[in-house]
């Protein structure tokens, strides 16, 4: 019971913060909202009982990703006064609510196969860990060439040549 | 079963990406266009080397990776994509960047990519190599980090990728919460095997999710609104690079994905294939017949071509096993027979570009007369795109068609010719500039790299063999295909409305 | 017990939050928070799929695991151009990045 | 030399037009001498034909002929067969044709001394006489068809002889054009005719025909389809027209045109179908008052035509008018012995103008001439016959002919047809009295004209003189007794007939009234117009001058036509053209390439550029296929 | 690959003289004009022998289908099964009269382009494959390289109307080639269905024709696509609505294209019906020709009425070829043997007639830049041989007996009386049009006072004068003497499916 009334109050809290992050009418507020909802969603796992993904969660995103966001608001910042709402905002509005309309129905409508006791069940991190580097070894390996890339894009890319 | 040995033409090709980085690395003064063509000597060493994988039994590695001949297929057909643009770029490159060692490493990973996308099996393999795909193009088209066009393209690019990945996912979620497995097989077990009371909405929007993920990757209308924007703003050599490369591996996953995993439930999505089709060719077609800029107008081209490839999926959707072998190996040889057309209508456009800087349709008037031969090697490129014959684009959009020609689907193919019907008037006009209006006041003849020369003349030659004598090919592709329509079992075949 | 659907539920409104960011934002940083958004909410779908319903428990959740680390990554790169572009336009709203149309 | 090669006859002259028309031009005078010598030999050689036709002619049977084909092609059952058919109406024919021809040919060297393309004149010539020949010996409609074209574009191209004249061209291309909508019924007649029987040969169908084997109906309009054609070419009305503007040709052409060989040939036609016409309710009645309206029509148009040729191309009309009311009487014996008569009288008269053309130096206004008796005995005294011959007195060639048809009429119409009839040849001998005495007798009007007037040579005299001999002469064929002399006893009604032969026997009754006829017209004209004053027929011009101006204007037939023709034939062609223009082409064909690039202008503006923009589209693309999707599943 | 008797090797050898003709023009430096005349106008006689011996060879009591060979192109490979895609040729009575046309226009037009200057070689190079297109249609058996073909001969067309043409040239050379490619859609589309409702895997269209006729091709199938066939070769037909091409196309067309397009290959697409529509489709013709006959008509006397009040030559050519196109598929919409015969000989004898007044009008237009009738007057006096050849075309295109239009409208009109005797009166009253159009032009052009502006024009040239002479003597013998062609024809046409003997 207990964990059901936590669930709904970190439940409610993430939806409310994730608002804030695409409501949000200062580009900071959103990004600090856009923290608390990562580490909802990060409390979240610990309630699927996926401990290692809630760590990963908040060394990720609350570490890593927010901090880079954070930074590079601080470098594109303008001092122009400008809506940061675009002209079809309300059109968004309706879109977004038709997506919702249609996921949630997805959501509901389906009988989910196998969802037998209707609870989670722990998984534990040698899973994890075996899954990822046995199983799932080839993408693991594309991953790293993958973040190789990233990295050296962003430096060809973000690099102050001469001249400039 | 971990045979490592499955991917010995990727280690070279991923190896050779690190050396040529590395060569720049430790010697910055290297001439680029000598890190071309050794980037192209490497992408022929993956060539050669996967030769020896053609007609090898399939192999799976941990059923996640499947090594077989449609896997070679698109080993071959991304070995010879990159060598051709990093030729291509060599010159291009020289007289724009300071650096090009990742420029050619990335072509080569990108190549790679591709290849694992093909060979995919699983959805996270999947999706990494796809994401990997997307990375190393986001960062071609940014290239050019001074051109304003290719930020913005860039920044279009990625923004529209990621999201368009992030519907793709959520479909993947969906999809992976019905079927309960995340391999091919196992997600049409799982679907063969799931409970068909009652409206399925679950399912429906997981494809639909995952078609606008892939339809993104393939510049299907309406996800196809980023390629033009980036195509333009793209270096020219990576404009071909996206038209041929990207394409072929969106198609590469989607075949495999939609003819192992989701046939079995082929009644929810085929009609959204046919309708994506018939919109993505119209429009692409009708949007190009404004345009003024060439890599825009190849662009919106491109899309059109996209559309009479969709109906290819369509229909394995609508028809047995031997139809899906019929359409894909139509498929196979018509991508084939539009990479070798792109690319040779890139090579002479790089080569035109390299001498004037202007990438405008108007731009090209008289080059029948200041350089003949590339002006027909243009010239044959836009007929081969419209299906004219003796170029390739004739006899495989013929074959494509008719291996995908199923009763309910004619309607679509009626549609695609005459949309190529449409699109012949785009690319006649370009060819009225070339040939029927006298050179922009002070063009005089002019000579072109002879590289570029021979390649574009072999491209050409290309053209012409596939649209003459499609044989091999066709043979070739079939055999690719086959092995796609082995695996399913009786059991599995496709539900019938 | 909080029941699969919840999760869900959950997801899709955080997805459906990501988009109306992305279509409704101008700022490029915001676009990507938004992304950000829908991808955090695909990963929770994942999770939530893994425990509740595979009766491996795992593959869903190496997903995540995947999904997450392309997101940073995407987040990297995505940054790094955005900076270019505002070095070259003085400028990282997303509707003004339009000098190529129709 | 038999009956049997008597395609040479065609053939010879046909051989000679491809030598002179290819080179011609080389030869020492333009190779008229060949010309000459062709047309000399089928003339001989007709001879011969007729000679062998004779021999073996049986005269108790009178259904002789002589039939040679050859297999041509063949389609599955569609087999065509292309031959010869010699029969007395054949070889009538032919006797008139090598004839007059040999005649105009000889003429033809003086009258076209020194004229621009001398051995194309005659080179045409040539295939004209080789086309009529070979129409009058075909066995087959298709034949017949085919050398009836042949004819009329050598008519073209000899009335167009003078192209540098706008009029000659234009008359030219009249004569074509007019006779042309002719052809097109007689080639649906033909078409018909071979779909009920299932054969081009003349004989058979006329054989299915009598047999009845056709339709009543079917057969009456096959046939009147057939006969459209006769009346294109022979210029009956309402297609007369074209034939006084012919005599823009040259003057020789105009002779062979009137005489021999185009006019004739829809005559001939008609009498060689005339089994048909018969075997059709009401088809001879039509023939016959399409005969007599055409006779009585331009008989009076006649009168008050100046230009001497135009005269005499109006005469011709009635006349041809005439030969169809004898057809239609159901006598080709009478028709073709006016033919025949006709021809040789016709010709003269056309060379005797020509003579006195060349003699004036190309004048054939009558307002300008007169007086020339004296300055030209010959061809005055040649004249002169023939007008009297014309006019239809005894016992020049033309009063028996006319006697012959007077009596088949009274026989088979009766008296309004008789009447009728008659008329027409009254006022022929009036106009034509006119038309002499303004031409030859009386005082000179233009002293000019007449001072530098002079004699022609000989070898333009020499046939007048010839002709003048046949157009006294020729009405004898009618007799008994002549016919045995020649070899065809019992005289031409024996020798050509439909269904019984028909002795000749002059009826008195009728030949005196057509005498009395004859005479009254000659001295009415001679009252009129004698003593070269104009003074009474001024008078009579002033007392009905509606009516005058009528007749000047030939009823205003041309002008009606040309109405038509400007606002009924080329206004729906400018209405066609637009349509063809605006609607099928800019509206059908570049409209519907302009509506798609129009809608890719339009479109095309949905690519805003932005991303907001590109992402909603994606979003919309998801919701809509979803809940399509889940609309084709519910 | 194997061959009937060895004659096979005539009909490749003259499918690849042009194609050689182009490969080795290409090796040829531009700057090099007398060579590349002497070898076009080479390959030009080739290709007439070559056409001469495949006609004289076709044995008219042979086989229907004659020298006939087989190059297996792909067989057995997905959905194509045994011989899946051939190189099939082979002559048939039809297509052996054909050919002879290809030759001789082709062989005139060679040698009328030997005054082009600009660009000689690219416009040589474009007009052999425009031929080989025409060749290969003619020839082929193989459904695949039929439309090979066909779409192969319409491609060149744009850029040598376009480069080399005149008047409007781009406008023409668009809409000429749209229109036509537009036309080929629907029969690709057509080939599409046909191929998968046989479900053969092969596109060998003698088996095709089969299953056309032993009902695999169903005959509401028939019925339905069999429109598609007729509509999409009726474009190239000139049929109407679907013409307006062709005046403004021939237009603007350099004299020797449109003497190939306006004599052969518009031959083409009257030739697609035969094979496509009732060859292949059976129950679809016998169902719709009714319809074609009245789209026919209506073109005949449509052209015709139309070219009455026109002022630019090639617009009465233009029109007039609608007009006899219209006779064509009358012909053929008679459904017997004397109407479709003649529609062949209507084919082969508008295509020589053609040739030739697209001939006569460059002659004269080269010199005279303009095309205005107006403008002209008594030119038999500078142009005599000019205006004989001229007229001869006229006459034979007015239908003369003794040139070769009558001998074909003559069947056509028989065979049309057989079942429409209404429509025959018509299309014979067309014919009537045209000799007014045709004589209209003659005075205004050819007689009349002559126009001293034109003093300098200049008669034939001893080239154009023998291509003239070559298109003549073709007019009067098939005039003439027709046996030649119509026992190839007739005995073919008998052989087709639904044909009443």
């Amino acid at each position: 019971m207990a964990t059901e009334v936590l669930w709904w109050i970190f439940a409610v809290a993430t939806v409310l913060l994730s608002a804030g992050v695409v409501f949000s009418r200062s580009v900071l507020h959103s990004a600090i909202f856009l923290i608390g909802s990562l580490g909802g969603v990060g409390a979240m796992y610990v309630f699927l009982t996926v401990d290692f993904l809630a760590l990963v969660q908040f060394l990720v995103y609350g570490g890593a990703v927010t901090v880079l966001i954070l930074l590079a608001l601080m470098l594109t910042r303008t001092d122009a006064k400008e809506s940061l709402n675009g002209t079809q905002a309300p059109w968004a509005a309706l879109a977004g609510a038709m997506l919702l309309a249609i996921l949630v129905s997805a959501s509901v409508a389906v009988k989910w196969p196998g969802d037998i006791d209707d609870a989670p069940t722990t998984i534990p991190l040698e899973t994890i860990s075996e899954k990822l580097f046995v199983d799932f070894g080839p993408p693991f390996v594309i991953a790293s060439v993958l973040l190789l890339v990233a990295l050296v894009g962003a430096i060809i890319l973000a690099r102050q040549e001469e001249g400039e | 079963m971990r045979d490592y040995a499955l991917f010995v033409p990727e280690y070279i090709a991923a190896g050779w990406a690190v050396l040529v980085i590395a060569i720049e690395l430790f010697w910055p003064k290297v001439r680029k266009d000598t890190l071309a063509y050794v980037t192209a000597a490497g992408a022929l060493a993956w060539a050669v080397s996967a030769l020896f994988y053609i007609g090898n039994e399939p192999e799976s590695f941990q059923g996640l990776i499947q090594s077989d001949n449609f896997t070679t297929y698109f080993r071959l057909l991304a070995a010879g994509i990159v060598a051709a643009v990093s030729i291509m770029s060599a010159n291009y490159l020289r007289d724009r960047t300071k650096t090009a060692g990742e420029y050619f490493g990335l072509l080569l990973v990108a190549g790679c990519a591709t290849v694992y996308m093909a060979a995919a099996t699983e959805l996270i393999t999947a999706y990494i190599s796809l994401e990997l795909l997307s990375f190393c193009l986001y960062i071609l088209v940014g290239y050019l980090k001074r051109d304003n066009l290719s930020s913005e393209a860039a920044l279009k690019y990625i923004l529209l990728g990621a999201f368009s990945s992030a519907m793709l996912l959520y479909g993947m979620s969906l999809l992976y919460g019905i079927a309960g497995s995340t391999s091919y097989e196992g997600i049409s077990q799982g679907l063969a095997a799931r409970d068909q009371g009652g409206t399925d909405a679950g399912i429906v929007v997981a494809f639909m999710l995952i078609l606008a993920g892939v339809g993104f990757k393939v510049s299907a209308a309406p996800f196809h609104m980023w390629a033009p924007d980036a195509y333009q703003g793209a270096p020219l050599p990576i404009t071909a690079l996206l038209s041929t490369l990207s394409k072929a591996a969106g198609f590469a996953l989607i075949l495999r994905l939609f003819s192992l995993a989701f046939v079995v439930d082929a009644v929810e999505w085929r009609w959204a294939f046919a309708t994506l089709a018939a919109v993505t060719m119209t429009a692409g077609n009708l949007l190009a017949l404004q345009q003024k800029n060439l890599k825009r107008l190849v662009a919106y081209s491109s899309i059109g071509q996209v559309g009479y490839m969709l109906v290819t999926i369509a229909a394995i959707g609508y028809g047995d096993a031997t139809v899906g072998v019929n359409a894909t190996s139509g498929l196979l040889v018509h991508i084939v027979g539009y990479v070798v057309s792109t690319l040779a209508l890139f090579t002479a456009l790089t080569a035109y570009y390299n001498k004037t800087g202007d990438d405008t349709i108007v731009g090209l008037r008289g080059l029948a007369e200041t350089q003949p031969f590339l002006a027909v090697v243009i010239t044959a490129s836009f007929f081969s795109f419209a299906g004219l014959p003796f170029f390739a684009g004739f006899t495989t959009k013929l074959l494509m068609f008719q291996g995908a020609t199923t009763d309910e689907l004619l309607w679509v193919i009626g549609l695609a010719v005459l949309n190529s019907f449409i699109s012949l008037y785009y690319y006649l006009m370009i060819v009225r500039q070339m040939y029927l209006f006298d050179p922009i006041p002070g063009m005089v003849r002019f000579r072109i790299n002879p590289v570029m020369w021979v390649m574009s003349a072999g491209l050409m030659l290309g053209v012409l063999l596939i649209g003459i004598y499609p044989g091999p090919a066709f043979k070739a592709a079939e055999n690719a295909a086959k092995p796609l329509f082995q695996q399913a079992e009786p059991g599995v075949a496709a539900r019938q409305p | 017990m909080v029941p699969l659907e919840n999760y869900l539920v959950l997801s899709a409104v955080m997805f459906s939050l990501g988009v109306y960011g992305v279509l409704a934002r101008r700022n490029a940083v915001l676009v990507l928070m938004s992304v950000e958004l829908m991808l955090n909410a695909v990963s929770l779908n994942f999770v939530a799929f893994a425990a509740y319903l595979d009766p491996e428990r795992i593959t869903g959740a190496i997903f995540a695991v995947f999904v997450i680390t392309v997101a940073a990554a995407e987040v990297g790169l995505a940054l790094a151009i955005v900076i270019r572009l505002f070095r070259n336009r003085a400028t990282s709203n997303v509707d003004e990045a339009a000098m190529m149309k129709w | 030399m038999g009956a049997e090669q008597a395609w040479l006859l065609a053939a010879i002259p046909a051989g000679v037009f491809f030598v002179l028309a290819l080179f011609g031009r080389y030869l020492p005078r333009g190779g008229d001498y060949l010309g000459v010598a062709a047309i000399g030999a089928s003339f001989v050689l007709f001879f011969f034909v007729a000679a062998d036709f004779l021999s073996f002619y049986d005269f108790e049977a009178h259904k002789t002929f002589i039939t040679e084909s050859i297999s041509w092609s063949e389609i599955g059952n569609f087999k065509l067969r292309q031959g010869i058919h010699v029969d007395a109406i054949t070889i009538v024919m032919f006797a008139v044709i090598t004839t007059v021809s040999l005649m105009v040919n000889i003429f033809s060297v003086g009258y076209m001394k020194g004229e621009p393309r001398y051995y194309w004149f005659f080179a045409v010539l040539q295939l004209f006489v080789a086309s009529m020949l070979l129409l009058v010996m075909a066995d087959n409609l298709l034949l017949v068809y085919i050398s009836w074209e042949l004819v009329g574009v050598c008519s073209f191209l000899l009335i167009g002889f003078y192209w540098e004249k706008r009029s000659a061209t234009e008359a030219a291309k009249k004569a074509f054009i007019t006779t042309r909508i002719g052809d097109v019924g007689l080639l649906i007649g033909i078409i018909l005719l071979w779909k009920e029987t299932g054969t081009f040969d003349i004989q058979q169908i006329i054989h299915a025909a009598e047999a009845g084997e056709i339709g009543q109906t079917y057969l009456f309009v096959s046939i009147m389809f057939v006969f459209l054609g006769c009346m294109g070419k022979s210029a009956q009305f309402p297609f007369h027209v074209w034939l006084p503007d012919a005599m823009e040709g040259p003057t020789p052409v105009s002779a062979l045109i009137h005489a021999a060989t185009m006019v004739v040939a829809g005559v001939y036609l008609t009498a060689r179908l005339l089994p048909i016409f018969e075997a059709a309710d009401g088809a001879l009645l039509v023939v016959t008052i399409v005969g007599l309206t055409t006779a009585l029509l331009a008989s009076l148009i006649a009168f008050a035509q100046t230009d001497i040729k135009r005269v005499l191309a109006y005469s011709t009309v009635g006349k041809l008018g005439l030969m169809f009311v004898a057809l239609g009487a159901g006598s080709p014996a009478a028709g073709l012995f006016l033919l025949m008569t006709h021809a040789f009288v016709k010709a003269l008269l056309f060379l005797g103008s020509g003579s006195v053309i060349l003699g004036t130096h190309h004048n054939q206004e009558m307002d300008k001439l007169g007086g020339l008796w004296k300055k030209m005995p010959i061809t005055g005294t040649t004249f002169f016959v023939a007008t009297l011959a014309l006019a239809g007195l005894p016992p020049l060639a033309m009063f028996w002919s006319e006697d012959e048809l007077f009596a088949s009429v009274n026989h088979e119409w009766g008296l309004w047809a008789l009447v009728l009839a008659m008329l027409a040849v009254f006022a022929t001998a009036i106009f034509m009295v006119r038309l002499f005495i303004r031409t030859f007798a009386g005082e000179p009007r233009d002293r000019q004209v007449h001072e530098h007037a002079r004699e022609t040579p000989l070898v333009m005299t020499g046939p007048l003189v010839f002709l003048c001999v046949l157009a006294v002469v020729s009405g004898l064929f009618v007799f008994n007794g002549v016919g045995s002399a020649l070899g065809f006893p019992g005289g031409i009604g024996e020798f050509v007939f439909l269904e019984e032969p028909e002795r000749y026997a002059i009826d008195w009754t009728l030949a005196g009234i057509s005498l009395a006829v004859a005479v009254a017209g000659v001295l009415i004209g001679a009252y009129v117009y004698w003593g070269n004053s104009l003074v009474r027929s001024t008078r009579l011009a002033e007392a009905m001058p509606r009516l005058y101006a009528a007749l000047r204007n030939k009823f205003y037939i041309d002008e009606m036509y040309q109405y038509v023709i400007d606002r009924g034939v080329l206004g729906v062609s400018y209405v066609v053209s637009w349509f063809d223009r605006y609607v099928v082409n800019d509206t059908g064909v570049d409209g519907s390439a302009q509506v798609t690039g129009y809608s890719g202008s339009i479109l095309k503006y949905l690519q805003t550029g932005r991303v907001p923009n590109y992402a909603m589209a994606i979003t919309l693309g998801v919701v809509g296929l979803t809940v399509a999707g889940l609309l084709v599943r519910a | 690959m194997t061959f009937d008797e060895g004659q096979g090797y005539a009909v490749l050898a003259t499918l690849a003289a042009p194609l050689l003709a182009a490969l080795i023009l290409v090796f040829i430096p531009g700057t090099q004009k007398m060579a590349v005349r002497y070898v076009a106008a080479f390959f030009g006689a080739v290709m007439l022998g070559l056409s001469i011996y495949v006609f004289v060879a076709y044995q008219v009591d042979g086989e229907q289908i004659q020298m006939s060979l087989k190059w297996v192109w792909v067989e057995n490979t997905a959905f194509l099964g045994k011989d899946g895609i051939v190189l099939n040729l082979a002559v048939d009575g039809i297509s052996a009269p054909m050919a002879l046309l290809t030759g001789v226009v082709a062989f005139a037009g060679t040698i009328t382009s030997w005054k082009i200057n600009y660009r000689n070689k690219d416009f040589f190079i474009l007009y052999f494959i425009l031929l080989a297109g025409v060749y290969g249609t003619f020839f082929s058996f193989d459904l695949f390289f039929w439309f090979f073909f066909y779409e192969l001969a319409v491609m060149p067309l744009y850029l040598l109307i376009g480069v080399w043409g005149s008047t409007r040239k781009e406008y023409g050379a668009m809409k000429l080639t749209l229109m036509l490619v537009g036309g080929s859609v629907l029969i690709w589309i057509g080939i599409f269905a046909v191929f998968n409702e046989a479900n053969l895997g092969t596109f060998d269209m003698q088996r095709l024709f089969a299953a056309g006729n032993d009902g695999t091709l169903s005959p509401t199938f028939q019925k339905v696509f069999f429109p598609m066939f007729v509509v999409g070769c009726g474009v190239l037909a000139a049929l109407w609505p679907f013409h307006t091409w062709s005046p403004d196309g021939h237009m603007s067309a350099p004299t020797a294209v449109s003497m190939v397009h306006a004599g052969v290959l518009m031959k083409l697409g009257a030739f697609g019906i035969i094979r496509l529509g009732i060859q292949m489709l059976p129950v679809g013709a016998e169902f719709w020709m009714p319809g074609l006959m009245v789209l026919g008509v209506t073109g005949a006397v449509y052209g015709a009425t139309a070219a009455l009040t026109q002022r630019d030559f090639k617009l009465i050519s233009g029109y007039s070829s609608v007009s006899h196109m219209g006779y064509v598929l009358m012909g053929l919409a008679t459904m017997n043997q004397i109407g479709i015969t003649g529609a062949v000989l209507q084919m082969f004898s508008h295509g020589v007639m053609t040739a030739l007044v697209f001939l006569m009008i460059g002659a004269l237009y080269d010199q005279a830049h303009t095309r205005d009738m107006k403008d002209f007057g008594g030119i038999a006096k500078v142009m005599p041989m000019w205006v004989v050849f001229y007229a001869i075309a006229g006459l034979a295109n007015v239908g003369l007996p003794g040139l070769s239009g009558f001998t074909a409208e003559f069947h056509i009109f028989v065979g049309t009386f057989q079942t429409y005797p209404v429509f025959g009166a018509l299309a014979i009253f067309a014919a009537a049009l045209a000799a007014t159009y045709m004589l209209r032009m003659f005075s205004m052009v050819f007689f009349g006072p002559f126009n001293p502006r034109w003093k300098d024009l200049k008669d034939l040239t001893p080239l154009e004068a023998m291509a003239g002479a070559l298109l003549i003597a073709s007019i009067v013998v098939m005039g003439v003497w027709w046996a030649p062609f119509t026992d190839r024809i007739g005995t073919t046409v008998a052989a087709l499916p639904g044909v009443v003997g």
